[in-house]
């Protein structure tokens, strides 16, 4: 980036250009870009990255726009084609009982395992998802008060370690045992069970990311930029929204793949505890968990479900990665 | 000889915490404690009742039990000692009565000594129990693995409010069984060691045994089918194609048995609508809006496949059944009509009762009332797959069915503040198993008694689960009562039986449940018995060699 | 510092009062009921005794004050009872005798004190969950100098794709499948924990290892998964700094500079992290000891949650939370000790 | 070309490896260094003076670069000569700290701050020299005697911050010295320091070389550091050498325009004499540019009375206020309407903090501040944010100051935003006109701010400042961390904004060439304190208080014939600013030197 035309100019012998020239500002030659393009450039440059979010994005799209694809209804059970193998089996073995009607094999009351997958990335996708935005938003929103506001960091600092001293598997099951009746009342038994699991994994794990936006805040505080947008009268909540979210926005991004991830695994848990979404309501986790006892005779009924969340956790784990590099100016100006 | 197999190792899932059937009375600490404590006598495989303690079994004919069924004489062993080497007495077995019996003690088995009046002690070896009125099954104290006998001398300072703080003895009690407490982790391990005083002196062949808790049925299933690491596992409740391709693991074998537990669907013959004010939801002021009609439940029970539930959710450890007490054979109805599916029949059934599907929606009406059933049960794998099966056939005859399944902690709690308890029966279908202690009906088919339905007013306590309330069967409960004789008494409960199940339909049962446990090759002796604890006959096993 | 440090520690108290009060009053708004195992056989009236006999229709404020008082004065007599009696440390000293009998802790379920069979948990849980920590943070810190030392470099790349899977499995997979491999297929390690061996011969302590392995692995691998993105960080954080640059000046070896200089700073925020992740050992790792049958702390934590054993319960998440405030401040401490420019006052 | 050098770069191209490609940090880059010479090497920022000197070190491979071409030739204790170039890192290994020694430019963090001083000092000895433990710390001590910091044993325990900055400088340069090098690479080691810490350096890095005749490498930036330390001055421009030649050629008879354009925009010391208004530099290519003094006028703007700042330390068991940091103490002045007031001090003594609470960045403890009539103590917080349009603030830092992540346009119209003073096209069309006002492209608007220079960001933040039309600007080192040839342009610019606006300057700065520069006031501070105030000339022609005195000998002067000498030099360390609560200083007393010139005649803790 050193060499811009002019350097030339002045290095020229007996130096006939306006001497001048030697200090004139070595500005950008580039035409300028938008923001998000040049983090998109910063951002291909990534492979990892690349590759993550072409995961996510297959994986996401594979949940969204399979289930019209592949129409047959997951909870529908078919038990004359009960225990089918996947449709690959038969590469093997020929005796294995497989058929087009069911490609990835039926479980053991003759649900298809495909729609089963499809739906149930459906339903762990949405539980990550929902859940990590509202453990970023509550962790974001606590972090930059406690970071900002002086009078409020005391308090909602306790309540952090109040929060992260709580036993959160207790509380988890106490949770689910106590909401879990009305929440079914006024939203259905899946829609309160996921409203339930998306509040309880939102609000217990939102303490590392207050954590690390409050660290993060007040150290920007310093910084004199916000300093100066004191000094010309912006407004807290404004410099709040113009100066810090922005700055904050790579360590929340690590935090949100971290939770994603987390919010994934958490359901999964609880799921295999047996105190997760309605049985007949299919989770990649809850797959996983009912196929461990068959895993000998079906390795796919644990390998799918399984490879779907790691493949998730991978992707949206490189896909931080990446945007992290990429969202932080001094990364992406080099 | 005594001690001569080694040890044999024994995996409980649910882990022991006590070892007491009276300080609680869940399945696994009663059995736990039948290695050390026993009763006067036992149920047998076959539900006969055979002396452990006691001489014999007292009957009316051998003069045992009093012709107004109103006492019964226990004869004591002779020569029998406890672990520690005292005798044992009848103040002993007196004891364990006013042990139970006491108001602060919170004994779990009290229900075994209800009626009793007094109990005297003649002499050392002979107990004499007084009911307050005619007992016709008066084996319910010191019988079966619920009410063994404790020694007076180690448990006499800890009645009543006490019982709980005498961690030592409820831990490590004295008993006359095959084997004595070594060392007592709650809800971890038991390690036990051959008794040196018990009365068979070639029994028990194994010098020491250890009972492990915890985990999941699976994992136990696979320590004794697969890995070979234990003995003995107890109740493994798994899905039968799972269980078969661990018996494939050639280890052990798996066994089964049948005793009187049956899943069943319970009709709620109140309306339970949410419209209804609290305190009247489900209470017999307002009934059923569409399961009050007898062909509805009929047209209900008929869409069910009962072999298929069955095949997929128990195995060979259950088989379908229509009848409420499926045993033993002296009262177990002959009734098996239930038990082809009738889906063509289910519909025409309902056709002619009115409920028909006007509007095209796959749902019948009746005079504008959907035919839409809310169906609970607790949340269970088993039971969830029930659910979706019968699901799936009741919307084929064109009945809309929502599903719900409550923690079983909340469905079987029994918390009058939380609306999901199975009395509450906040919805039109429940799913849950029931069974009866030992081998008489009569408490059980009391249950169903009119009157004895949870409501506000009882703090919704009372077993009458459906709220039924039949004239007739009433009348026959107050005839069963009063009937000694065994052949009659037979007669009787099967009419209950009927009335109950196959002519109102009131309770529609679905599975005989058994018991599936697995031993190893290598371990012999092994008798499941559902009627007593499972360990009943843990004296007479030994090690096969190979 | 000193001041510092009891400044925390007497901050602490309020907060853990305050902790087990909102665990306490979450816990009475469970609808659970202890007699829910109670078969259906047992009548109502029986089971209305028996709830009786547990106290547990008193009003929740007198539930939380006598747990308080069973807690914070009734356990630390018997505890030092202990000490001056049975304990290898300070049995010399005569015996105190303070307890008298008050009633202690008392599980519902098992009706015995608590702390007892706390006390006896936490061996298995501390040899399992313990050393699957030390193992972990044994691998995870060379994997995380390494990667960072050679940032993008096959091992580096190779090492975050590991951890990430790592990260991502759940223990209940990892678990039984290693149990099917070892235990079923090969026939190498028990699949289930004997909690009574005792180790006192080589050939004990080799059937210890066999049965400790394989939990150990399962838990290692996740802290192993996340220690080593930690370590490696701050690995990256410190080489880049100034010093470093001083150091390779003085002409120091690439060894003392990385293992040394670099290393010595990188390890600060590290041994946080790692304090940080001490109580997670006593808090037992549920699923993994479900799995081998290890029936620490964790699997008595969720026996007694289903078993809505409330002062179990209780007296578990609370030791939990002490355990959390504490080490909170100890990794503080700590953090003030290797720092030197660090200064509480 | 001497025959005898001990380190001869031939060729030299360090390429780095980039997002972008290869990039050559240095490119046929030739010179050499003699015995007993000081060799400075100056340019401005990422003009490749750093890269030359770590691939003498062949450091370099360690921060990512790699030497592309060209030899380092090195002439080793016992005669050989080695192209280190080619030498491997083993051998490397031995010749650093050992051979050639170096200090580096950030005194703060190129100590380990977990190792205690003792460690670090013998660290070399014990690898090169082979000593024992008791050896290495004999020699340690003997090193921290020998850069004279005092009680050395003591310090000797202590760790990197309990040091100041310029003793851990001294640590850092007794580290290099251990091993006695032949060669010792100094980059930079001054430009973070205090004037005063910077001479007593620079004296004993002159006083070292003399007494051990270790050949010196001096990277600098700083023309006036060069004046007083070099034989020989190589000039680096964007990675290549421009030129080359003795301190006396290159300062008096500059040959590339490069050089010459650098030393005009350099200001001296002393330039400003006799000349009782400020006005700018002349530059080069801005000759025809007429030179006007600027007059301002005599009302005053900004009127400060006892202003007194203390920030609380808080410790014991209950959080309590222990005790006060006195950073602001009892400071009275005046600004008239388009003048400059310049306060300078060193590092600490509270000019940043006097300049915030006029603002009300901080809050002041007590005193009365009045601009332009109103009396801003006494405004709540919405009239204070009102009456901040009056008076607006520019930062040291033109790469904090600035919000990375917002397009220039919007940070310049953000206090048109707030103010709502100017709406829509109006504002764009204003924005565009202070673009213009600061002489950057209008091209530039929509760029952020990672895409500039640091003078073209200073300008950003002198537009921000603009926008309101603020009475008062309060210039907080704006030009400190700018490149000379930079800092002229923005320090220019000013100047004419205050010409044509009427602006009033509160100017910040510890650097008195160019506070003698820009000022018509100065007022020299010290511990809080304002020790010495008047008119510019009367304070640097005429300086009374004896801290004011010793600050003007301390400054170095871009001329080679005006070398100071360490005797010159003797400044005791500044005490505490920090007292107990309760302790009250006496208020200050002036003596009235001349009209307007006042020095302070109470105790001051110099
Ligand atoms: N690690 C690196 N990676 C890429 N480019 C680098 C690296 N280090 C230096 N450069 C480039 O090499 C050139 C010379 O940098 P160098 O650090 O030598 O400048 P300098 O003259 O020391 O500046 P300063 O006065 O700011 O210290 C710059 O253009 C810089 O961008
Ligand atoms: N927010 C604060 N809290 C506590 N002490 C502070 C704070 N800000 C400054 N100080 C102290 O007040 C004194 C004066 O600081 P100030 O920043 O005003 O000095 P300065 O003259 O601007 O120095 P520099 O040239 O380094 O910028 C210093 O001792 C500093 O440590
Ligand atoms: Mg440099
Ligand atoms: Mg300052
Ligand atoms: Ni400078």
């Amino acid at each position: 980036m050193t060499d811009s035309p002019q350097d030339d100019v002045i290095l020229a012998e007996g130096a006939k250009a306006a001497p001048i020239e030697a200090l004139k500002d070595k500005g950008p030659m580039a035409p300028p870009r938008s923001k998000w393009r040049d983090v998109w450039e910063q951002f291909r440059k990534h492979k990892g990255a690349m590759m993550g979010a072409f995961f996510l994005f297959f994986i996401t799209f594979g949940v969204l726009i399979g289930p019209y694809l592949w129409t047959l209804d997951p909870q529908a059970l078919d038990i004359r084609n009960k225990d089918m193998r996947p449709i690959y089996t038969a590469i093997w073995n020929s005796e294995a009982d497989v058929g087009w009607n069911h490609p990835l094999g039926s479980d053991q009351l003759g649900r298809d395992n495909l729609s089963q997958l499809i739906a149930g990335g459906r339903a762990s996708m949405a539980v990550g998802w929902a859940a990590m935005l509202l453990s970023l938003i509550i962790g974001t929103g606590v972090g930059v008060m406690a970071g900002f506001f002086k009078k409020l960091d005391g308090p909602l600092m306790r309540l952090t370690d109040l929060f992260l001293s709580l036993p959160i598997l207790p509380l988890l099951l106490v949770a689910v045992t106590l909401f879990r009746q009305p929440l079914r009342a006024n939203f259905g038994p899946e829609g309160g069970m996921f409203i339930l699991i998306v509040t309880v994994v939102g609000i217990t794990s939102w303490m590392p990311t207050a954590r690390i936006v409050r660290g993060d805040v007040l150290a920007l505080k310093e910084r004199e930029f916000v300093l100066a947008a004191r000094s010309i009268g912006t407004q807290p909540f404004k410099i709040i929204k113009r100066h810090l979210l922005p700055n904050v926005l790579s360590p929340i991004m690590v935090s949100a793949t971290l939770g994603l991830a987390t919010a994934i695994i958490t359901e999964s848990a609880l799921s295999f505890l047996g105190v997760g979404f309605p049985s007949d309501f299919p989770t990649w986790g809850k797959m996983l968990a009912d196929a461990v006892a068959r895993m000998e005779d079906f390795p796919e009924r644990v390998l799918l479900p399984g490879v779907a969340i790691s493949l998730t956790v991978l992707g949206v784990n490189y896909l931080g990665d990446g945007l992290r590099d990429a969202l932080d100016p001094r990364i992406r100006g080099r | 000889e005594r001690g001569e197999d080694g040890h044999v190792n024994i995996i409980y899932w649910q882990a022991p915490s006590i070892m007491t059937p009276y300080l609680s009375s869940g399945t696994k600490d009663i059995e736990a404690s039948s290695l050390v404590l026993e009763p006067l006598g036992r149920y047998t495989e076959t539900g006969e009742l055979v002396p452990y303690l006691a001489e014999e079994i007292p009957t009316v004919e051998n003069g045992g039990v009093s012709e107004d069924l109103k006492s019964i004489t226990w004869k004591l062993k002779e020569g029998l000692l406890w672990s520690d080497g005292s005798p044992v007495t009848s103040a002993d077995v007196k004891f364990t009565a006013d042990y139970c019996m006491d108001p602060e003690g919170g004994c779990a088995q009290l229900a075994k000594f209800d009626h009793i009046a007094s109990i005297d002690t003649p002499d050392d070896l002979t107990v004499v129990v007084n009911f307050d009125e005619a007992m016709p099954n008066p084996y319910g104290p010191f019988m079966g693995g619920q009410s063994p006998i404790l020694q007076k001398a180690q448990f006499e300072s800890c009645t009543g409010a006490a019982a709980s703080t005498c961690t030592e003895a409820n831990f490590n009690p004295i008993g006359t069984g095959p084997f004595v407490v070594d060392e007592f982790k709650p809800n971890d391990v038991i390690s036990l060691s051959a008794n040196p005083n018990y009365r068979d002196p070639a029994k028990p062949a194994f010098a020491t045994a250890t009972l492990k808790g915890g985990g999941d049925a699976e994992a136990a299933a696979r320590a004794v089918l697969q890995t070979g690491e234990f003995d003995y596992a107890w109740n493994l409740q798994l899905a039968p194609d799972v269980l078969a391709s661990m018996a494939e693991g050639g280890q052990g074998t798996p066994v089964s048995a049948f005793g009187t537990l049956v899943e069943r669907l319970e009709m709620n013959m109140t309306d339970p609508s949410p419209d209804l004010p609290e305190g009247e939801r489900s209470t017999v002021a307002h009934p059923h809006p569409i399961l009050s009609d007898f062909n509805v439940r009929k047209a209900l029970s008929m869409a069910i496949d009962r072999g298929l539930l069955t095949e997929i959710g128990y195995g060979q450890a259950g088989r379908p059944t229509c009848n409420l007490v499926p045993a033993p054979a002296l009262y177990a109805s002959d009734n098996e009509e239930c038990l082809t599916q009738d889906l063509e029949g289910a519909k025409a059934l309902l056709e002619e009762a009115g409920w028909t599907d006007s509007d095209g929606d796959g749902v019948r009406e009746k005079d504008g009332m959907k035919l839409s059933l809310l169906y609970q049960t607790s949340t269970n794998a088993v039971r969830q797959d029930f659910q979706a099966l019968i699901k799936d056939w009741w919307n084929q005859i064109g009945v809309e069915t929502e599903l719900r399944n409550v923690d079983s902690s909340v469905f079987f709690g029994g918390d009058p503040g939380s609306p999901d308890t199975f009395q509450k029966f906040y919805a039109d279908v429940e799913m849950y198993a029931n069974n009866f202690d030992g081998t008489d009906p009569q408490s059980y088919l009391q249950m169903y008694r009119c009157g004895n339905e949870p409501k506000p007013s009882s703090q919704w306590q009372g077993e009458n689960i459906n709220r039924f309330c039949n004239e007739e069967y009433d009348a026959l409960l107050d005839e069963l009562a009063k009937t000694g004789e065994l052949s009659k008494r037979g007669e009787i409960a099967k009419q209950l039986n009927d009335i109950i199940t196959k002519e109102t339909m009131t309770i529609v049962p679905l599975v005989d449940r058994g018991r599936v446990s697995a031993h190893s090759n290598t371990l012999g002796g092994v008798v499941l018995n559902t009627w007593d604890s499972e360990l009943w006959n843990a004296a007479d096993w030994y090690r096969i060699d190979g | 510092m000193l001041t510092y440090a009891i400044r925390r520690l007497v901050l602490s108290v309020p907060t853990l009062l305050f902790i087990s009060f909102v665990i306490f009053m979450l816990l009475q708004l469970a609808p659970g009921d202890p007699m829910a195992q109670v078969p259906l056989t047992v009548p109502p009236e029986v089971k209305q005794k028996m709830r009786e006999a547990l106290g547990v229709g008193e009003p929740a404020l007198v539930q939380y004050w006598k747990w308080l008082v069973q807690v914070f004065w009734t356990e630390p007599k018997v505890f030092i009872d202990w000490l001056t009696r049975d304990s290898f440390l300070l049995g010399w000293l005569p015996d105190t005798n303070l307890y008298q009998g008050e009633l202690r802790v008392i599980s519902w379920q098992t009706r015995s004190p608590v702390m007892d069979i706390v006390l006896q948990r936490i061996p298995q849980t501390l040899w399992v969950v313990g050393l699957s920590y030390v193992v972990g943070v044994l691998i995870a810190l060379p994997i995380g100098i390494y990667s960072a030392y050679r940032q993008y470099s096959v091992f580096d790349q190779a090492g975050t794709f590991v951890t990430m899977v790592g990260f991502s499995i759940p223990p209940f997979f990892t678990g039984p499948l290693l149990i099917v491999i070892f235990s079923v297929y090969l026939g190498w390690f028990p699949s289930i924990y004997d909690t009574t061996h005792v180790v006192n011969d080589w050939e004990s302590f080799k059937y210890q290892l066999s049965q400790m392995i394989m939990p150990v692995m399962v838990l290692a691998l996740q802290t192993t998964a996340q220690l080593s993105r930690y370590m490696r960080a701050s690995m990256l954080d410190n080489l880049n700094q100034d010093y470093v640059r001083t150091a390779r000046a003085k002409g120091l070896s690439e060894a003392v500079v990385v293992m040394v200089h670099v290393l010595r700073n990188s390890m600060i925020p590290v041994i946080t992290v790692i304090a940080l992740g001490v109580p997670a050992i006593f808090g037992g790792a549920i699923i993994t000891e479900n799995v081998f049958k290890v029936n620490g702390i964790g699997q008595l934590l969720i026996t007694a949650l289903f078993a809505n054993d409330l002062p179990m319960v209780m007296t578990l998440t609370f030791i939990f939370a002490f355990l959390i405030v504490m080490f909170n401040l100890i990794a503080d401490i700590l953090y003030g000790l290797l720092d030197p420019r660090i200064r509480y006052d | 070309m001497l025959d005898n050098a001990i380190a001869r770069i031939e060729k030299l191209r360090v390429e780095f490896e980039t997002k972008d490609g290869t990039v050559a940090g240095v490119e046929d880059v030739s010179f050499d260094v003699g015995p007993g010479e000081t060799v400075c090497i100056v340019g401005e920022s990422g003009s490749g003076k750093s890269v030359s000197s770590l691939s003498l070190m062949r450091l370099i491979e360690f921060g990512g670069g790699e030497i592309a071409n060209g030899r380092l030739i090195f002439d080793r204790k016992d005669g050989d000569e080695l192209d280190l170039a080619k030498a491997d890192q083993d051998l490397m290994r031995d010749i650093r700290g050992n051979e050639i020694g170096m200090i580096f430019q950030e005194p703060m963090t190129a100590l380990n701050p977990v190792f205690t001083i003792e460690r670090q000092l013998t660290e070399g000895l014990r690898v090169h020299r082979d000593m024992s433990k008791e050896q290495a710390q004999a020699r340690a001590l003997e090193l921290m005697q020998q850069v004279r910091i005092p009680e050395p044993e003591r310090r000797l325990k202590q760790y990197p911050h309990e040091l100041s900055g310029g003793m851990r400088q001294r640590v850092v340069i007794a580290m290099a010295l251990a091993c006695k090098p032949r060669l010792l690479i100094a980059d930079e080691p001054t430009t973070a320091l205090d004037v005063t810490i910077q001479a007593e350096i620079l004296a004993l890095m002159d006083r070292l070389k003399r007494e051990t005749g270790t050949a010196v490498m001096f990277i600098t930036h700083d023309m006036a550091v060069v004046a007083q330390m070099a034989d020989r001055v190589v000039v680096m421009f964007r990675g290549r050498k421009v030129e080359e030649g003795t301190v006396e050629e290159i300062f008096e008879n500059p040959q590339h325009p490069y050089t010459k354009a650098l030393l005009a925009a350099v200001p001296k010391l002393g330039e400003m004499k006799g000349k009782p208004l400020p006005e700018p530099m002349k530059l080069l290519g801005h000759e025809q540019d007429e030179i006007k003094p600027i007059t301002g006028t005599d009302q005053p703007l900004l009127q400060v009375e006892n202003l007194t700042t203390r920030f609380p330390v808080k410790g014991g068991f209950f959080r309590r206020t222990v005790a006060n940091v006195h950073a602001v103490e009892d400071v009275s002045f005046t600004l008239n309407k388009g003048q400059t007031l310049s306060l300078v001090g060193e590092s600490g003594c509270g000019k940043s903090t006097a300049g915030r609470s006029i603002l009300r960045l901080v809050e002041p403890m007590r005193g009365r501040i009045s601009l332009d009539g109103v009396d801003v103590m006494g405004l709540g917080p919405n009239m204070l944010r009102d009456e901040r349009r009056q008076m607006q603030m520019i930062f040291q830092d033109p790469f904090a100051s600035l919000n990375p992540q917002m397009q220039l346009a919007d940070q310049v119209a953000e206090p048109m935003r707030n103010f709502g003073s100017h709406a829509g096209s109006e504002m764009m069309d204003r924005v565009e006109m202070l673009f213009d006002r600061v002489e950057l492209p209008r091209s530039f608007m929509r760029r952020y701010p990672h895409e500039l220079s640091g003078g073209q960001r200073q300008r950003i933040a002198i537009a921000r400042a603009l926008a309101l039309n603020p009475k008062l600007i309060v210039a907080d080192e704006a030009v400190s961390a700018l490149d000379v040839s930079v800092q002229a342009q923005v320090v220019n610019l000013m100047m004419e904004l205050q010409a044509e606006l009427g602006l009033s300057y509160l100017f910040i700065s510890h650097d008195m060439a160019v506070v003698e520069r820009v000022s018509h006031n100065v007022g020299v501070m010290y511990l809080g304190r304002i020790v010495e105030i008047g008119p510019r000339a009367a304070v640097f022609e005429n300086p009374q208080h004896p801290y004011t005195q010793a600050l003007m000998k301390a400054v170095p002067v871009a001329d080679p014939h005006r070398r100071k000498s360490e005797k010159d030099l003797n400044f005791k360390p500044i005490p505490s600013p920090i007292h107990p609560v309760g302790y009250e200083p006496e208020p200050n007393t002036y003596r009235e030197v001349s009209p307007g010139h006042l020095v302070l005649t109470s105790d001051s803790g110099y």
